[in-house]
């Protein structure tokens, strides 16, 4: 992580809104070259509309503010245009359902070819044979047919492999994945994970893989953010945050996966749950957002809304948990 | 493919055969003695029944029924009790008419439909937008009629540059005949457009808000290539369905527009012979534009299986 | 009572199949030619006894959502039989059939869609009272569920559409309360919910089994949360059952070739730290 | 766990409450032209089927007749007003019978079973490739002309729309999974079409009636106007632009004030009918 090197993607202080609700208030994170963060949160939190606000692809009506500074320009003053230059080639994007985001009345490696065209001039001939050099590296069987099939006539795995393809297509600097398994099948979704995560390696993207399943974050990310009602409120290496998180969501988040401990209790068992409920964006409470759910809350919490970084901590609260090793240190 | 075509064939012939059952009662069934209406109040029973003996008219129901579809299925659409004209021979002479004014009033209506209801609904939300979408909710509260004798009054009696009604046929003058039919066509094709642009706008809003347009513009392109090659292919889909069902829409227009300009098409024809009691010539005239609009309902379904491959698949 | 103890095998079950099969007809692929048929069923033995929590899991097209159908009575079987205290609930007279209905209630996936949206959410709890014709104190009786769930008593008069998720799933599960059952059918009661909140759901199915000695029959695709709730797992696929065990055997030891793919399919985040959950 | 979770009360989204533009003239509209109906009962300016020769072809702004006189002297306001009448009594008429009948046929496609679903589909189908004009002169033909006939026509034309719009929305009311816990508490079909179905399919019924109640007028004076359709003493305003070409010509004001009339009233039922939708059923906004 080098500041020398220029980031894949650096964003300050965005805000997304449409002028009743504000869906996102005030992220930063910065992903380096290769880098693999992880963006998690459950829903209205406001992790797809940062997605698709780093795209440029938000739906009629919603505007960005802040800075989204990637591949030497800030997005966020860019053209559609402009954008649709980089989009597919220097940022790319999978989306959750893989059914209605494909192009229901073309085939699929028409899909993928026009994209490589598009992006690299190359003929039809040569933009084909990649397709299928693409279709096989995303281990897909008899990739010559494959290409003449049309999206619904394939499995949802192999439609999603197909979105992967025509993401990575054009070897893209940073690849935002949200939800890239939420429809599958259980049993395909860690197989698709785990030619993604390959795919992105080889190609060096950076990635960022929004979710609201932690698993997932922590196989595939090295950085994550937590995000709660449009904010981040909690942002560090995979490792610490999992293990040692300071925010009491987080923490809650952790503790309401069923896991094998869970289990090995076998029926006594019971998971910590998080109380009440994710609060609507148009009525978020005052101070922090999380005050009405958090065993810790203040007065404090109550009145003022804590910033992340407070303390050199990369936790939004006033009260953050000790980590177990200070608390022994006490 | 196949099995999608010939369940669709199936349906059509279906269709047709309902269609000239319901026709046939409606007409037939329902209308009392038509040997006697024909004739009027002082004609004897002896020339009745020889009037209905003439035209098969003393057989059971069913067997008028049978030889009405059998004569049909031959070309034969029977004749007039009055003139004893062939109505294939009267219905071919209006076609000239009626057909092109149809067709060029439905085209001239898709031709104005298509780009300003995608430009209505690409500037949704926007002033502009709102406007295109006023002017069609007028434009479809407008009687076709009414749209014609405005147009009339305007280009006919104040301009006098077209004429205000009336036919020249085709072989006396094509110049001629195409100047007839300039404002009738204007003013179905206004008022179709009226009506399509509000569905052209409202499908490719929809299909504007589908996620493969989004993954069409995060792959590169921008908006506007996205509506244009992604966005109208597949909004073709619901815009086809539309087609379809307004072209009954477009023959009630078509009826009512041969009137006002005076125009010597189909619809005159029957609306002259409805009040003559010509039941024979109705009952051909009317089963003729039925069997056409199911079958361009049958073209439609085709070419939806053209379209969209998952309806093809589907069977 | 408590679902840590083993069931002696001589605890009748409350609902049992026996054999069940079922055929579907398909779609003719062929303009001639025979139509395709889908054994979506394949002699299934399932039962839940009392205080008992029973889940079932297995990818989609297994056939759960079959079984699901015919364990609540919503379709006939075609082969077999569906018995509710021993007895057939399709053959054992109307009077068999509404204790049936009574007994065995339903709590579905999707919160939003299970409650209707014009109705009053009082009145969608007296619902099965009032349907299934059961006598009583029914205001006490609402009062008594809401209890049960944890939920407020001023949720009666509101519509459905002025709670979250996680508040409708406890409506949907306060009704399915309502005429007291003995088992409960939890079809992927948590799928649709959010993270923080699906904890909640989870533990209160827990307690119910607990505290009302109910059986619950837990459908889900996801074996962890399967596991976590129930002490028994009937494992789907392609229609059979091919594995039955304690769920932490299932973990540790799959024999099926499905569970296998579940287990295997199974993330945690321990194994993600641990950088071997991709392996 | 006893975590009493109050209920948040959500607010209404603020759009609903938003000015909605559509709504406020559509009933403007509809409402100006339902009174305008009422009052001819009660009052009208003169008798408008009474030739008055010495007064004929008078001009707008008349003293008495204020928008003037016809061919025969008969005043424009007056036949306007009773016009209206005629307008509600076909229009409305048509709409509420097809309303009745394709909301009966379109919850049995949709309740009873496939068999029943593909023949009343099908044969809507069907009835919707016979043209409504075609429909209204065979009848006018068979049944002789009159708002009767009108009204029977319109039912033929509107029904298989309707029932078309009413199945869909039953069918996606009917896949929710209120319905099926409604089965399995025993629920007989007739229970849930009347509690279940009927109650959250209202607001398609509703922005469905005053559509159609707007197309009939339409067709209404499209019929009148080319005298299949009502017949005096019974007055239309397709019936006035008829006798407006027919006797002055079409460059008359005469052939303008009926038209008029019909593009306000159509304009404002087709308003009322988009806003309502906006207010009842966001979801069906794009669909149609």
């Amino acid at each position: 992580m080098t500041s020398a090197k220029p980031h894949a993607i650096e964003v300050k202080d965005l805000v997304v809104s449409n002028g009743d609700v504000t869906a996102v208030r005030g992220v930063s994170f910065t992903i380096p070259q290769g880098g693999r963060m992880g963006l998690v949160g459950e829903s209205g939190s406001g992790k797809s509309m940062t997605a698709l606000a780093l795209m440029g692809l938000l739906p009629m009506g919603w505007n960005t503010h802040g800075n989204i500074l990637h591949d030497g320009v800030d997005l966020v003053t860019q053209s559609d245009k402009a954008l649709s230059s980089r989009r597919g080639r220097t940022l790319s994007m999978v989306f959750q359902d893989p059914l209605s985001s494909l192009n229901p009345v073309r085939r699929v490696g028409d899909q993928i070819s026009s994209v490589i065209r598009r992006h690299t001039g190359a003929d039809k001939r040569v933009a084909e044979a990649q397709t299928i050099e693409l279709i096989k590296q995303m281990n897909l069987p008899r990739p010559e047919q494959l290409v003449r099939a049309y999206p619904h006539e394939i499995s949802g795995g192999q439609r999603q492999r197909i979105m992967i393809a025509m993401a990575l297509a054009c070897y893209p600097q940073l690849i935002i994945a949200d939800e890239p398994t939420t429809a599958l099948d259980v049993t395909v979704q860690k197989q698709v994970l785990r030619l993604l995560n390959g795919a992105v390696r080889d190609r060096g993207s950076a990635l960022l893989m929004i979710t609201h399943d932690l698993p997932i974050i922590a196989a595939m990310c090295d950085t994550v953010a937590v995000m709660y009602a449009g904010r981040i409120v909690e942002i560090g290496p995979v490792q610490e945050v999992f293990r040692n998180p300071r925010h009491h969501y987080t923490r809650g988040l952790l503790d309401s996966q069923p896991t094998m401990d869970n289990i090995a209790l076998d029926g006594s068992s019971r998971l910590v749950s998080i109380p009440g409920m994710v609060p609507p964006l148009h009525s978020l409470p005052t101070g922090c957002a999380f005050n009405p759910r958090c065993p810790a809350a203040s007065d404090k919490c109550r009145e003022t809304m804590p910033e992340l970084g407070t303390d050199g901590i990369n936790a939004a609260c006033w009260h953050p948990i000790q980590p177990a090793g200070e608390v022994a240190a006490q | 493919m196949a099995i999608y075509a010939l369940r669709k064939l199936a349906f059509f012939l279906g269709a047709v055969f309902v269609a000239s059952l319901a026709i046939f009662i409606l007409i037939r069934a329902a209308g009392g003695n038509v040997a006697a209406i024909v004739l009027g109040k002082d004609a004897t029973a002896e020339a009745i029944n020889a009037l209905a003996h003439a035209y098969g008219l003393d057989q059971p129901l069913p067997v008028q029924y049978f030889n009405w579809i059998t004569n049909m299925l031959q070309g034969d659409l029977g004749q007039s009790f009055r003139t004893k004209e062939s109505v294939a021979d009267l219905v071919t002479a209006r076609l000239s008419v009626s057909v092109p004014l149809a067709l060029s009033g439905l085209l001239l209506g898709l031709i104005i439909a298509i780009p300003v209801g995608t430009y209505a609904a690409r500037n949704v939300g926007k002033p502009s937008g709102a406007v295109l979408a006023l002017i069609s909710q007028i434009g479809i509260a407008v009687p076709v009629f009414w749209a014609g004798i405005l147009l009339s009054v305007l280009f006919g009696v104040k301009l006098g540059w077209l004429p205000t009604g009336g036919w020249v046929d085709w072989r006396e003058s094509p110049i001629g005949a195409i100047r007839s039919l300039v404002l009738p066509v204007l003013s179905l094709g206004l008022i179709m457009a009226a009506v399509l642009i509000r569905y052209v706008r409202s499908a490719v809003l929809d299909v504007m808000n589908q996620d493969y347009v989004r993954t069409a513009r995060a792959v590169g392109m921008t908006r506007t290539q996205a509506l244009l090659s992604v966005g109208l292919r597949n909004a073709a889909l619901p815009i086809v369905t539309i087609v379809g069902l307004q072209i009954a829409e477009l023959i009630g227009g078509t009826v009512i527009i041969e009137m006002v300009f005076s125009l010597p098409g189909l619809s005159r024809m029957i609306l002259a012979n409805v009040a003559a009691r010509e039941v024979i010539v109705v009952q051909s005239t009317v089963m003729l534009i039925i069997i056409f609009v199911i079958f361009v309902n049958f073209v439609v379904d085709l070419l939806y299986g053209v379209l969209d491959p998952r309806v093809r698949n589907a069977a | 009572m408590s679902t840590v103890t083993p069931f002696p095998a001589d605890v009748r079950p409350l609902l049992e199949v026996r054999q069940l099969s079922q055929v579907y007809n398909l779609r003719r692929q062929k303009l001639l030619g025979p139509r395709p048929t889908l054994k979506v069923l394949d002699s299934i033995d399932f039962s839940v006894r009392p205080g008992e929590a029973v889940g079932l899991v297995g990818e989609s097209g297994s056939g759960k959502t079959t079984l699901t159908r015919m364990l609540t009575g919503v379709e006939r079987p075609g082969q077999g039989q569906v018995l509710y205290d021993g007895v057939d609930v399709w053959t054992g007279g109307e009077a068999h059939k509404k204790l049936f209905r009574r007994s065995v209630q339903v709590v579905l996936q999707n919160p939003r869609s299970s409650l209707d949206p014009r109705m009053r959410v009082g009145t969608s709890l007296l619902e099965p009272l009032r349907s299934l014709r059961i006598e009583g104190d029914h205001a006490a009786r609402v009062l008594e569920v809401l209890d049960q769930v944890g939920l407020d008593k001023n949720a009666l008069e509101r519509f459905p559409h002025e709670f979250s998720g996680g508040q409708l799933q406890r409506i949907a599960i306060a009704r399915a309360l309502m005429p007291g059952p003995k088992v409960l059918i939890a079809d992927e009661p948590v799928s649709a919910l959010d993270v923080s909140i699906q904890a909640q759901v989870l533990n209160l199915l827990k307690d119910l089994v607990r505290d009302l000695g109910l059986g619950l029959v837990f459908i889900a695709h996801d074996l962890s949360v399967v596991a976590y709730t129930t002490s028994k797992v009937y494992v789907m696929s392609s229609g059979k059952i091919v594995e039955v065990g304690k769920p932490l055997d299932l973990f540790r030891n799959p024999q099926a070739e499905a569970t296998q793919a579940l287990v295997g399919a199974v993330l945690s985040v321990e194994a993600g730290l641990a950088g071997n959950a991709l392996a | 766990m006893n975590t009493t979770t109050a209920p948040t009360v959500t607010p209404r989204r603020r759009r609903r409450l938003e000015l909605n533009a559509s709504l406020v003239v559509g009933v403007v509209l509809t409402i100006g032209f339902l009174v305008i109906a009422i009052v001819s009962f009660f009052w009208l300016p003169s008798n408008p089927n009474i030739p008055n020769i010495k007064n004929r072809m008078l001009p707008p702004g008349t003293v008495d007749h204020w928008l003037g006189t016809d061919g025969l002297g008969r005043d424009i306001i007056a036949q306007l007003m009773v016009g209206a009448r005629t307008s509600i009594l076909v229009g409305a008429g048509g709409a509420t019978i097809s309303l009745i009948l394709g909301t009966i046929a379109g919850l049995v496609a949709a309740a009873y079973g496939k068999i029943a679903d593909e023949t009343i589909s099908r044969g809507a189908d069907i009835m919707l490739s016979i043209p409504g004009m075609v429909t209204a002169l065979v009848l006018a033909a068979t049944m002789g002309s009159g708002a009767l006939t009108t009204i029977f026509a319109l039912t033929a034309f509107f029904t298989p729309s309707f029932t078309r719009v009413i199945r869909s929305a039953a069918m996606s009311v009917l896949q929710e999974d209120f319905i099926t816990s409604a089965k399995l508490y025993g629920r007989g079909k007739l229970f849930i079409l009347a509690r279940h179905v009927i109650p959250n399919i209202a607001g398609v019924m509703i922005v469905q009636f005053t559509l159609y109640f707007a197309a009939g007028i339409l067709t209404e004076a499209g019929l009148s106007y080319l005298g299949v359709g009502v017949t005096r003493p019974s007055i239309s305003w397709g019936m006035m632009l008829n006798e407006a070409q027919q006797t002055v010509g079409i460059s008359s004001p005469l052939a303008m004030w009926p038209g008029l009339a019909i593009v306000i009233v159509v304009l404002g039922l087709n308003l009322l009918g988009d806003g309502l939708r906006d207010v009842l059923d966001p979801k069906l906004k794009r669909r149609s």
